[in-house]
């Protein structure tokens, strides 16, 4: 596989997109960094109480979901890869193709939540649920609002917005889906797997 | 001062000051009461005194803001105000149902006030801060909606800046906010939880978006960095306010009968509440170290660092003393908290008033900065309140922590009075740093009426 | 910071930070609103306890009280005091008051009758059963 | 950007992308096992871990910045899972 080497004239001082993005992106790492600590300091309290209410969630449609995400992601670097080259439709097209993808993440997601609310779980029922649920929900709101922001960006590329020279706005957005999909990397095995 | 109207600033700064050596001065009462029980009795019980002192604290706190306002806010929009003769109208509004409202608390049994009142009608008194009977609930409502308005139709034909936009977003969240204080339902607990929504929302929620408003304005004023950058930071500081305090408010949901979940939520995202304080302060000395002009006033720069600093050191890391709910449950209704609330509220709010006052109040009189020697009054008077205030709350906390100790843990508690007399010494150090504070608000006072030579008004 | 860092993107984090949380504080409001009748036994909430909070208002208890552990610091947590000193001590201290002990911290006599001591009584009874979660860390409270 | 700079940016990030999803795979596979202990718990936090790594270099495009930046995500991404290590491994005990 070639690693693409960088050549030092490569290197940019601020990381792609908006710098006040990458502030909020830091503030999101650091509140679910600490609550993924929590969760796992409340599990060492009482194991098996976590054992046992995480063989209950339905681990296939949490991969999936990752995978859908995953995909999702790599759509958003082809769409900056497209705007780069100024092809803002061939952009938009792919942009389009993440917020769908998105999409599906939602629905699975909320098939899941249907199935545990139907089941009478609930925020209180115990800690493991409460951290599930928590996290999930707030993970779930990240994508709807990355979603949000994607579909503007998308519409203003649409409507040729960007091009080559500037489109700070599309890699600002990939870089918050970046974090969004970076956030359930890590969600997905904590949660749903490890134990 | 560049409009005429501003000028209408003046008597709001002046009540304010004025209500707040009231505030001080009960507060001494209460300090003194701490220590010899009966101080004052029958006259004025503690419950009485402490009304007074903390609804003066708010009031004066708010007529502040609307001094502030009334004077950036023509600036920023580079228009006339929309309506000078209303500002001053709601001004004696607001005094009357102020000054009516102590006296009311001081001359009558509280419960002969409810009921002279119309408490019976809609129950909205007696609770913590929202002492205020039904008719200055009512008159505050109106005088800030008043208030609102004027200001609004100013920006409204004037220049949108962010500063006032923010502002503006500030204080209409304010008056959104005070609106719960009319929602008392007969279960406690959804009276607590939603008595959190005027407190908690005002002073970590909107109040630090006026916070920010005015310090900017001021920094822009001051050091002469250009509006571009301050509002910027302005932003991101403030977003990371609303992003944290906003489920911050779940630190007051521990143990009112809310679900245990909250222990969780409240407890992270409060213990990232000092983050924007922490950014103001990095904010405030960056500005004046990259300042472009040497503005004459000195007290006023002093006052808008020390503003930074005191309200991360009182409201984020006092704050972040007791905001986790292990160690909250056992802090909860300690002096501890007496002790945050005290730098929390001085180093925020009241700090950022008299920033806002000592830069006005020169302009206001035309000249751009005090007299040399004033300021050299006027920064005696700030390290004296400000070190004040930081013994006050060592010696609040060290109260706490032994209150907590004696009361709370080991297998022999001691009951509440017990505990009490055996943390005598440290509300005895206490009432000696208050007045100290009262020195070092009496020089505050002076440093206005010293005289000496005097800059032309830039 | 260099022009990396547009205005115009602050703003639309504030807006779209400030949104967000709020729309998750009230799921969160709306949960909880939902979940409390199981935790503060509002069943139990009958006219005593009602007119009972209403004379703990118009006394200003809280100027000088805390109950589940807001309020004032001068005077013992009445949260729990139901538990700690049962209905007739509280009766007969409300009754006894004020003490006159020189230099000692002092409550007003209110003259409550006995239907308002009752009632009183009622609503510390109830606020006692409310699930805090085991606060406060002992009967001292 | 020409051709050949879309195939130098673009390629491996397909490649990144393929081996991301044969991460994701394993760590189903390994959680569909139910597999336990410490050593599967390590192998599924230290593919996480990789994971993270990939997006926050190639996706996200860090590693064409100055070297905080990365140091950031990295800093981060020790700290979580350090921290989630030793919680699992106290718990165990």
């Amino acid at each position: 596989m070639t690693i693409d080497t960088i050549t030092p004239d490569e290197i940019l001082a601020t990381p792609p997109g908006d710098l006040a993005i990458w502030f909020f992106i830091f503030a999101e790492l650091l509140a679910f960094g600490v609550f993924f600590v929590a969760y796992a300091f409340a599990r060492a309290h009482n194991v098996e109480l976590f054992d046992e209410s995480q063989r209950q969630l339905d681990i296939s449609s949490g991969a999936i979901n990752t995978l859908v995400l995953i995909t999702s992601s790599y759509f958003m670097v082809r769409a900056v890869a497209a705007i780069k080259q100024g092809l803002s439709r061939v952009c938009a097209r792919w942009i389009a193709a993440a917020i769908a993808l998105g999409g599906i993440f939602l629905a699975i997601k909320l098939v899941e939540f249907h199935d545990k609310f139907s089941a009478g779980i609930s925020l209180s029922t115990n800690t493991f649920y409460m951290f599930y649920l928590s996290l999930t929900i707030f993970h779930f709101m990240h994508v709807i609002l990355g979603m949000v922001i994607l579909a503007a960006v998308m519409l203003k590329a649409r409507r040729g917005g960007y091009s080559a020279q500037n489109h700070t706005d599309v890699e600002t957005g990939a870089s918050y889906w970046h974090m969004v999909d970076l956030l359930w990397i890590i969600l997905f095995p904590l949660v749903y797997v490890i134990h | 001062m560049q409009f005429k109207s501003q000028a209408v600033a003046k008597p709001y700064f002046i009540a304010a000051i004025a209500l707040f050596v009231g505030q001080i001065l009960f507060g001494l009462i209460m300090g003194f009461q701490y220590v010899v029980g009966d101080f004052l009795f029958p006259e004025i019980p503690f419950n009485v005194a402490r009304m007074v002192h903390t609804n003066l604290l708010i009031v004066w706190l708010l007529f502040g803001f609307m001094g502030a306002a009334y004077y950036l806010i023509p600036e920023e929009a580079e228009t006339e105000l929309f309506s000078p003769r209303l500002a001053l109208i709601t001004f004696w509004v607001f005094l009357a149902a102020g000054a009516l409202t102590v006296v009311g608390y001081l001359a009558v049994p509280y419960a002969t006030l409810a009921e002279a009142t119309g408490n019976n009608m809609l129950a909205t008194m007696g609770r913590e801060f929202l002492e205020q009977p039904l008719p200055t609930k009512i008159g505050i409502v109106v005088v800030a909606l008043v208030f609102l308005f004027n200001i609004s139709m100013t920006v409204l034909k004037g220049r949108k800046t962010s500063i006032s936009l923010v502002l503006l977003l500030g204080l209409w969240g304010l008056a959104v906010f005070f609106l719960f204080s009319f929602y008392n339902p007969s279960n406690l607990v959804l009276d607590k939880y939603f008595w959190w929504w005027t407190v908690h929302l005002w002073v970590e929620g909107v109040w630090e978006l006026i916070l920010g408003a005015m310090l900017a304005f001021v920094l822009i004023k001051i050091t002469g960095v250009d509006r571009e950058v301050i509002e910027k930071w302005l932003y991101v500081i403030i977003a990371m306010t609303l992003i944290t305090g906003i489920i911050g408010t779940g630190h007051h949901y521990f143990w009112i009968g809310t679900p245990e979940y909250w222990q969780w939520f409240g407890s992270v995202f409060s213990a990232l509440e000092p983050i924007p304080f922490f950014m103001m302060t990095v904010f405030a000395f960056n500005m004046v170290n990259r300042r472009r002009r040497e503005h004459p006033n000195k007290a006023a720069t002093l006052w808008a660092l020390g503003t930074g600093v005191m309200a991360f050191l009182g409201a984020g890391v006092w704050g972040f003393l007791h905001t986790l709910a292990p160690v909250n449950f056992y802090t909860h209704g300690s002096q501890i908290t007496a002790a945050h609330g005290h730098m929390a509220f001085y180093g925020a709010y009241v700090m950022v008033n008299l920033t806002m006052i000592s830069y006005a109040m020169p302009m206001l009189r035309g000249r751009s900065a005090n007299s040399p020697s004033a300021q050299v009054l006027e920064m005696w008077s700030f390290w004296l309140m400000t070190v004040s205030i930081v013994f006050i709350t060592l010696f609040l906390t060290a109260a706490g922590i032994l209150q907590i100790w004696l009361q709370r843990m080991g297998e022999t508690p001691m009951s509440f009075m017990a505990a009490q007399d055996q943390i005598m010494l440290f509300y005895w150090l206490r009432e000696a740093a208050g007045f100290v504070f009262l020195l070092g608000l009496v020089l505050y006072i002076w440093s206005f009426f010293k005289k000496g030579e005097v800059q032309t008004a830039a | 910071m260099s022009e990396t860092f547009t205005k115009a993107m602050a703003r639309n984090i504030f807006y779209g930070g400030a949104v967000f949380f709020f729309l998750l504080f009230l799921a969160l409001t709306f949960d909880t609103v939902r979940g409390l009748p199981k935790r503060d036994h509002r069943e139990n909430i009958t006219d005593s306890v009602v007119r009972g909070k209403h004379i703990w208002e118009t006394r200003n208890c809280i100027g000088c009280h805390t109950i589940l552990g807001e309020g004032a610091y001068f005077a013992p947590e009445l949260g729990n005091v139901y538990k700690r000193r049962g209905g007739e001590f509280i009766k007969a201290w409300i009754k006894s008051q004020p003490t006159g002990a020189p230099g000692r911290r002092q409550m007003p006599q209110f003259n409550l009758t006995d239907q308002e001591l009752d009632d009183i009584v009622e609503f510390l009874k109830w606020t006692s059963e409310i699930d805090t979660n085991k606060w406060p860390p002992n009967i001292e409270g | 950007m020409d051709a050949t700079q879309r195939t130098r940016f673009i390629r491996p990030c397909t490649y990144v992308w393929l081996l991301l999803m044969l991460l994701t795979v394993t760590t189903y596979l390994i959680g569909e096992a139910g597999l336990g202990g410490i050593a599967v718990m390590l192998a599924v936090l230290g593919t996480a871990a990789v994971k993270v790594q990939l997006v926050a270099g190639y996706f996200m495009g860090l590693r064409r910045t100055r070297w905080l930046w990365r140091g950031i995500v990295l800093g981060w991404l020790l700290l979580v899972t350090g921290l989630i290590t030793i919680a699992y491994l106290t718990a165990i005990k």
